[in-house]
């Protein structure tokens, strides 16, 4: 394979690329083609063939991938054996053993790969081979593959450049992230059909003589801005450093504050653009920091490690986690490593001592850069954006719910795992668990359709938050990916309703809609049972969520063994499982369900066209399936196929917080408890929802008024807006004011006084000019005028008299010449 | 020296008989002059004759029989004769130096043309390399005789006529000077005898030597038909006597003139006549070249030029040219008499937009031609060059590098 | 005294008083006759020189071209017949006196030179008495060939040692070709004066 | 005609010029300037084939005062549509009633 990463990065650079020409294109010609004629869905076509052609290539480079790799990164290795809820343990085992054994001779050939491997692809693989030299079992992981697209400048250490990073997460969200991309881009040319007019009226938007707002349709304009976006999703996804997210994070915000203001006549569409994007800015600034705690210390940007002017050099994960995964501590200090396992780096320069960084500076870089996960997938103290993101196209809310926007903050979170400390991961779970409770909370009590999904993403995230913090780190990559795959699905069926229903979003509303539209209901109820995690007890059949959600309950639970004191890291994301399933059924019943509660939006409402329909259809199969298998599921296998060093084994009680991580192994052992467990949770809440909403046998409004502090307090989001209005907008109003204020009596008064001094100065300078400057200069001119005027005698105008002159002259010079001139 | 008959060499010749050189000098020019002169007056006065006994038949009349035998052989001494006696008169109004000099200036500028003007091979008063360029400058100075006759006359007709005149000639001498180049160009030479010798030919060719003659050359051919309308009008002739038109103006810049000064003009007319005949003789008919090679094989038979023979040979060709130059008058003479007058509108457009443009075409094509043949058939020329004359005969130079230059023309035709 | 120094003294003669003439004459068709005279006398003298293509290109384009267009140029703005414009006999003194001196200084410069050593001088030869190098007089009257050959670039007289005049041949046909098209268009303007006025 | 010096011919040359000069300082009438003129460049023209023929000058002073007699003919042209131009804008010739140009 001549140098195989090489290779793999060719495709996803143009995977990468195509949507940005798609943009490119659709901004300089999409209006012309839309002037022609509205109708004209050209913009939608090429955005569809860009994203569409990116999914393909991503798949291609799977496909290479795998093959490259024997696809032995699926084989399931021995612990997943334990993993199935039961009686599927026996063949399990035998599976495992046959796959051990072509992964025995498998191997060999991966190494000789490795040795060969152009690139360096050594961050990982290396760990590989030694993992392997110690544990017979595990057989090598496909090594990661980073490299350099185009190197921007080389200042005299930092070297910014364009990298790619390339492991089986990377391709594995590229995949996704195309996939859903292409679903959401082929629903939205229905969804956004009605854009394509001249005068497109917008009923939420009202001019200042209270008529509603008239302006062409925007169609060209939201496909490029998704292009944009997805092309910025991708490239958070591939980035090979860390300056590079940023740069792209920043460019996702900047695409999500676009798509959410789509609507720039409303102005709650624009509040929540400015929101969203402020409150991003907000987790941006501590991202910013530990970007610069890195820098400082580390003295590079890159993930893995790269080549500058010739030789070696350690990235970040290498520098903090070295060879063994483990972070070497002297003192106070954490000792980042130039040498590596090989000595394949180069040790320093000038044989000094390995440069090392303060652990607290490590704890306080970690948390920036967890804050900036936790602005942009919207975790607990800065969470309020997302719901008001609903003000966006259902589309673009499901784009960002699902794969790009709130999934790269989690990805990040991922990607960074080897830099954060025990601490730093504490504080994750804690946050992430936080998250998905409150959100699951406010979820059951909120009756927009597309809030209700808004919330449920927040507690989703929560929990893929809370694994990483765990150190569950595949289980929340592999919640990430499941969810990614039914929240869109939801979203999309929400937007088919919300189509169907005129733009009506108020479930109390609806009702019984499933006879109108059969194909949105039952796909919609794909995607509630994978999220509620249902499954059938005694065989090891379920949807994607229930994988992935208890394989994150599983991990809890183990970790709880290890650290009683954090028990309610496992308790409260139970409960949370309960209560997911509980308002996402409650969603399904109250939307599809019962008798209509308002005949005229019953009525009026229809399934939604094919196109619309049709990545329903897709995404549900997803939805169902992706997570097959489970943890001995190929999709798990390959995830754990990229999870950073010491996570499988898990840690011992270190670091200041004294916190263990399970194992893996440890995590298999609970894992039929724990899988019961969430599966009963969620059983439970489905039954209350049932009898709640689809059979009632108590009125969910007596419930209302009984507890209706509490669902006053859950109505108003636990306050947060209230708070942060109280906290910071508020107090920012009255320092404005007050700055407004010490303008206006200050400065003006100073600035005027000064202007008027000036005018006083300015009329005695204007004396000064006219009278002296300008008196000299008349003067002179006027001598040279009385000259020039006394020297027109000359100019007789008559010819003659001019060759006269000419001649006397001329006589004259002779005479002079001859006068004066040597005599030889 | 083939200008054996030239002005320096004939006075060398006296020279070596008698010693002063000044009187030998003297005695060659008034032997020139006085040949000039009979080549001037002769012509002039038999062509007076013709022309009244030509348009007398034209006419159906019998034209004038009494004077001299019955066919009034002398009516041009006759007419010489009362002109002479007439009072030489000038009108009040009239500037009057100017009045008496122009008919002078007309004579001597039509005269001093023939200074270089070859009767026979190396028979011309001064022989020069500039010979046709010379003989049209001094053509050219005849307008202003005539311009000035017209303004100095102070009468209106005379104006007009002279104004006419002065119009027509200078806007003729283009086309006329251009056509007259086309021959030169193909000699390489602007000396008129050469232009001759380069036309001339024996029977080794294959061809009839006539067939050399500018005249049968595809380019030459309607440059000659050109040069010869062009000639015509320079001379003021009919079908283009604007300048004397009697229906318009009595008598153009005639019009205040008698006697003497009077017949001065007409002897310059008629002069001029007979010489652009014979300048489109050289150029075209071949000059003093018999079309048979007669004249050739009598010069080809030795090299001195004061060989009987040769000498023959020149009078002969002399004669030749004459006869060419007398029947091209007799045409001018036919046409005047057959032909109606033009406009003066219509004679500017003839030239400007017809002969002008006609004659720069040929010009054109006469250069391209001989590319065209090389590129075709390899040799500059269709007809075989023929042997030349014996080197005597031949004008050559003293000086070894205009020998070459020459040299190189011949190559480069 | 032989008979070339005879006809140059003819010429000179000539050539001087008809410049005078036309000084001197009022009216303007005489000064015209007058310059004639001059001009023709001076391309005799030019062929006395043995230039006899200059001489003979003297005679076509000055006496049978331009002399032609100025007469041309008397009749057409001339408001009445004979016109003569008289100039105050103060101007004529003055012109006559500023003609004296120059016509002192040039004579002056002219006399005091020995040009026939100026090329010794300038050779640095000294005392030497160097006879002139001229156009020689062998290949006099044969003017014509060396000319056009320097027009198009070569330099038979001077064994191809000096430049030719290519390029200025080119330039000065550009250059008439340019004046006549102007001239056409000037002269063709219509008159803004009538006549009453 | 070595027996004649080259001062003789630059003589007249100078003779030519200086009336010429005289010319275009008497003459009012634009057409007599115009001689003047033709006077001064014909003294030139003297002048140059006077060397051309008695100086190592060679062929360069004929071709020069070739270029002299053409541009001259070529200024002629110019000079008398100017005059003819002069004559419609002002009814005469008077060279002197042409200055609008006076100081």
């Amino acid at each position: 394979m001549g140098s195989l990463g090489s290779e793999l990065s060719t495709y996803l650079l143009w995977a990468w690329m195509l949507p940005l020409l798609g943009f490119g294109i659709e901004v300089l010609w999409g209006y012309t083609w839309g002037k022609g004629n509205r109708q004209d869905k050209r913009a939608a076509y090429l955005a569809i063939a860009c994203i569409g052609a990116s999914f393909l290539l991503s798949s291609f480079t799977f496909y290479r991938w795998g093959t490259e790799n024997h696809w032995q990164v699926f084989a399931a290795n021995d612990e997943s054996g334990h993993h199935s809820v039961a009686s599927l343990a026996d063949d399990g085992h035998e599976k495992a053993e046959h796959e051990h054994g072509s992964g025995e001779h498998e191997h060999g050939k991966g190494h000789a790969d490795h040795s060969k491997v152009g690139d360096h692809d050594v961050a990982h693989a290396g760990d590989g081979d030694s993992a392997h030299h110690t544990d017979d079992a595990h057989h090598g992981p496909a090594p990661a593959y980073s490299g350099t697209f185009y190197s921007l400048a080389t200042f005299r250490k930092l070297n910014l450049s364009i990298d790619y990073y390339i492991d089986s997460l990377t391709i594995l969200m590229f995949c996704m992230v195309t996939l859903i991309a292409t679903c959401i881009h082929i629903f939205a040319v229905g969804y956004m059909s009605d854009e394509l007019t001249d005068e497109y009226v917008d009923h939420n938007a009202h001019t200042s003589d209270g008529h509603h707002v008239h302006r062409p349709g925007r169609f060209h304009r939201f496909f490029s801005f998704l292009s944009l976006f997805c092309f910025s999703m991708l490239g958070i996804v591939l980035a090979g450093n860390i300056f590079q997210v940023f740069v792209f994070w920043e460019l996702v915000g900047i695409s999500s504050f676009l798509l959410i203001g789509f609507y720039t006549e409303r102005k709650s569409a624009n509040v929540a653009a400015n929101k969203a994007f402020i409150v991003n800015r907000v987790g941006d600034f501590g991202f910013i920091i530990g970007l610069m705690i890195l820098w400082t210390y580390c003295g590079t940007f890159s993930f893995g490690d790269t080549e500058v002017r010739g030789h070696e050099q350690p990235g970040l994960f290498s520098m903090i986690r070295g060879a063994d995964g483990e972070i070497a501590t002297s003192g106070d200090d954490v000792v980042l490593k130039t040498s590596g396992h090989d000595g394949h780096w180069t040790a320093p320069a000038d044989g000094q001592p390995n440069k090392t960084l303060p652990y607290f500076l490590l704890v306080i870089a970690g948390m920036g850069v967890f804050g900036g996960c936790v602005g942009k997938s919207a975790q607990f103290p800065l969470q309020t954006w997302l719901p008001d993101a609903m003000e966006g196209p259902t589309p673009v809310s499901a784009l960002v719910h699902s794969a790009t926007m709130v999934a790269a903050g989690v990805y990040l979170a991922a990607r960074f795992y080897p830099v954060f400390t025990t601490e730093v991961l504490l504080t994750i779970a804690y946050i992430g668990c936080i998250t998905a409770f409150v959100a699951a909370t406010i979820a059951v009590v909120a009756t927009d359709i597309k809030r209700v999904l808004a919330y449920s993403t927040m507690s989703q995230l929560g929990y893929m938050m809370l694994a990483i913090g765990l150190g569950g780190w595949a289980a929340g990559i592999f919640h990430l990916i499941t969810h990614a795959f039914f929240k869109s699905l939801m979203f999309l069926c929400s937007g088919s309703v919300i189509h169907g229903c005129h733009h009506e979003q108020e479930m109390p509303k609806m009702g019984g809609l499933r006879h109108k539209m059969p194909i949105t209901a039952y796909t919609m109820l794909i995607g509630v049972i994978a999220i509620s995690g249902l499954a059938i007890p005694g065989t090891s059949i379920a949807f994607s969520g229930f994988h992935s959600k208890d394989a994150i309950v599983a991990t809890a639970l183990a970790y709880m063994q290890l650290n009683p004191v954090h028990f309610l890291l496992f308790l409260i994301p139970l409960v949370t499982a309960g209560i997911t399933a509980f308002y996402m059924f409650r969603l399904w019943f109250y939307t599809f369900t019962g008798k209509p509660r308002d005949q005229a939006v019953y009525d009026h409402c229809h399934e939604s066209p094919a196109v619309m329909f049709a990545p329903l259809l897709i995404l549900s199969l997803f939805a169902a399936g992706c997570a097959i298998g489970g943890e001995g599921g190929p999709l798990y296998q390959m995830i754990g196929n990229s999870e950073p060093l010491g996570v499988a084994s898990g840690v011992e009680h270190s670091g200041v917080a004294n916190i263990a991580l399970p194992s893996r192994h440890a995590i298999h052992e609970v894992h039929s408890t724990a899988g019961i467990a969430a599966l009963l949770a969620a059983a439970l809440g489905t039954l209350t929802a049932f009898f709640l909403y689809c059979r009632p046998v108590v009125n969910p409004e007596m419930i209302k008024q009984q507890f209706s502090g509490v669902h006053g307090f859950l109505v108003e989001k636990w306050q947060f807006d209230n708070l942060y209005d109280a906290a910071f907008v508020r107090p920012a109003h009255i320092v404005g004011r007050w700055c407004a204020g010490f303008d206006i009596n200050v400065l003006d008064w100073v600035l005027h006084s000064a202007a008027k001094t000036a005018i006083w100065i300015g009329n005695v300078d204007k004396k000064f000019d006219e009278k002296i400057v300008d008196g000299l200069v008349n003067v002179v001119g006027h001598v040279t005028r009385s000259v020039g005027m006394s020297l027109t005698v000359f100019q007789t105008g008559k010819m003659r008299q001019y060759v006269m002159f000419i001649a006397v002259s001329v006589v004259a010079l002779f005479a002079l010449l001859f006068a004066f001139i040597p005599k030889a | 020296m083939s200008l054996i008959l030239a002005a320096e060499s004939l006075a060398e010749i006296i020279n070596s008989y008698a010693g002063c050189e000044p009187c030998s000098i003297a005695i060659a020019a008034v032997i020139h002059v006085a040949l000039i002169g009979a080549f001037f007056g002769l012509p002039a006065g038999i062509f007076i004759w013709a022309e009244r006994k030509v348009s007398a038949r034209i006419q159906d009349r019998l034209g004038p029989t009494r004077v001299g035998g019955r066919f009034g052989w002398l009516q041009a001494v006759a007419d010489g004769a009362k002109l002479v006696q007439k009072e030489d008169l000038a009108p009040k109004a009239a500037d009057k130096p100017l009045f008496r000099v122009a008919p002078y200036v007309v004579v001597i500028a039509s005269f001093a043309a023939f200074m270089f003007l070859p009767f026979t091979d190396g028979w011309a008063a001064v022989s020069l390399d500039v010979g046709l360029f010379a003989l049209f400058a001094m053509l050219s100075l005849e307008v202003i005789g005539v311009i000035l006759a017209g303004y100095a006359s102070g009468s209106k007709w005379a104006l007009f006529g002279g104004m006419r005149e002065a119009a027509q000639m200078v806007s003729y001498e283009i086309p006329m000077s251009i056509c007259a180049l086309i021959p030169i160009v193909m000699a390489g030479t602007l000396n008129l005898n050469e232009v001759i010798h380069f036309q001339s030919a024996g029977w080794d060719t294959g061809w009839p030597p006539f067939m050399h003659w500018n005249v049968f050359h595809p380019v030459a051919g309607p440059a000659f038909i050109v040069y010869f309308v062009c000639a015509t009008a320079s001379c003021k002739r009919a079908p283009f006597d604007l300048a004397e038109a009697e229906s318009e103006l009595v008598a153009g810049f005639l019009t205040e003139y008698s006697g003497m000064r009077w017949s001065f003009f007409f002897l310059a007319e008629y002069a001029s006549m007979f010489l652009v005949s014979a300048v489109a003789a050289i150029l075209f008919l071949g000059g003093w070249d018999d079309g048979f090679g007669i004249v050739r094989s009598l010069k080809g038979t030795s090299a001195n030029v004061l060989d009987p023979s040769v000498i023959l040979g020149n009078l002969i060709g002399a004669g030749v040219l004459m006869l060419k130059a007398s029947k091209l008058v007799l045409i001018q003479i036919w046409v005047r008499w057959t032909l109606p007058r033009l406009r003066i509108d219509q004679v500017m457009t003839t030239c400007l937009k017809y002969l002008l443009p006609m004659s720069c075409a040929l010009f054109l094509a006469a250069v391209v031609y001989p590319m065209a043949l090389i590129v075709l058939t390899g040799r500059p020329q269709v007809l075989p060059l023929s042997a030349p004359l014996t080197e005597a005969a031949v004008l050559t130079t003293d000086d070894p590098k205009v020998e070459v230059a020459a040299a190189d023309v011949e190559v480069s035709e | 005294m032989n008979i070339e120094q005879l006809l140059f003294a003819l010429f000179a003669l000539l050539t001087c008083g008809g410049a005078i003439s036309v000084v001197i004459c009022q009216n303007v068709v005489r000064m015209a006759f007058s310059l004639i005279i001059s001009l023709a006398s001076i391309s005799a003298l030019f062929f006395l020189l043995s230039a006899d293509f200059v001489g003979a290109t003297q005679l076509m384009v000055y006496v049978g071209g331009t002399i032609v267009l100025l007469i041309f140029g008397v009749m057409l703005t001339s408001s009445s017949a004979l016109l003569q414009i008289k100039t105050s006999p103060a101007e004529g003194f003055l012109a006559a006196g500023i003609g004296v001196l120059f016509l002192s200084v040039f004579s002056f410069t002219v006399w005091s030179v020995d040009w026939d050593r100026n090329e010794a001088k300038l050779a640095g030869v000294t005392a030497v008495d160097v006879p002139p190098q001229g156009y020689n007089e062998a290949s006099s009257g044969n003017t014509v060939r060396p000319l056009a050959m320097s027009f198009i670039g070569l330099r038979p007289d001077k064994d191809g040692k000096a430049p030719g005049y290519l390029l200025p041949f080119e330039i000065i046909s550009v250059h008439l070709l340019v004046v006549l098209i102007g001239a056409a268009y000037l002269a063709r303007t219509k008159r803004r004066v009538s006549a009453e006025s | 005609m070595d027996a004649i010096g080259l001062n003789y011919v630059l003589a007249i040359g100078a003779v030519l010029f200086v009336c010429g000069v005289i010319c275009m300082t008497t003459k009012r009438n634009g057409i007599g300037i115009l001689m003047g003129v033709e006077l001064v460049l014909n003294g030139a023209n003297l002048n140059f084939v006077a060397f051309s023929r008695y100086s190592a000058m060679g062929l360069d002073g004929q071709v020069i005062s070739l270029f002299v007699i053409v541009l001259a003919a070529a200024e002629a042209a110019v000079a008398l549509a100017i005059a003819l131009n002069f004559y419609n804008n002002h009814l005469t010739i008077d060279v002197d009633r042409g200055d609008e140009l006076r100081g």
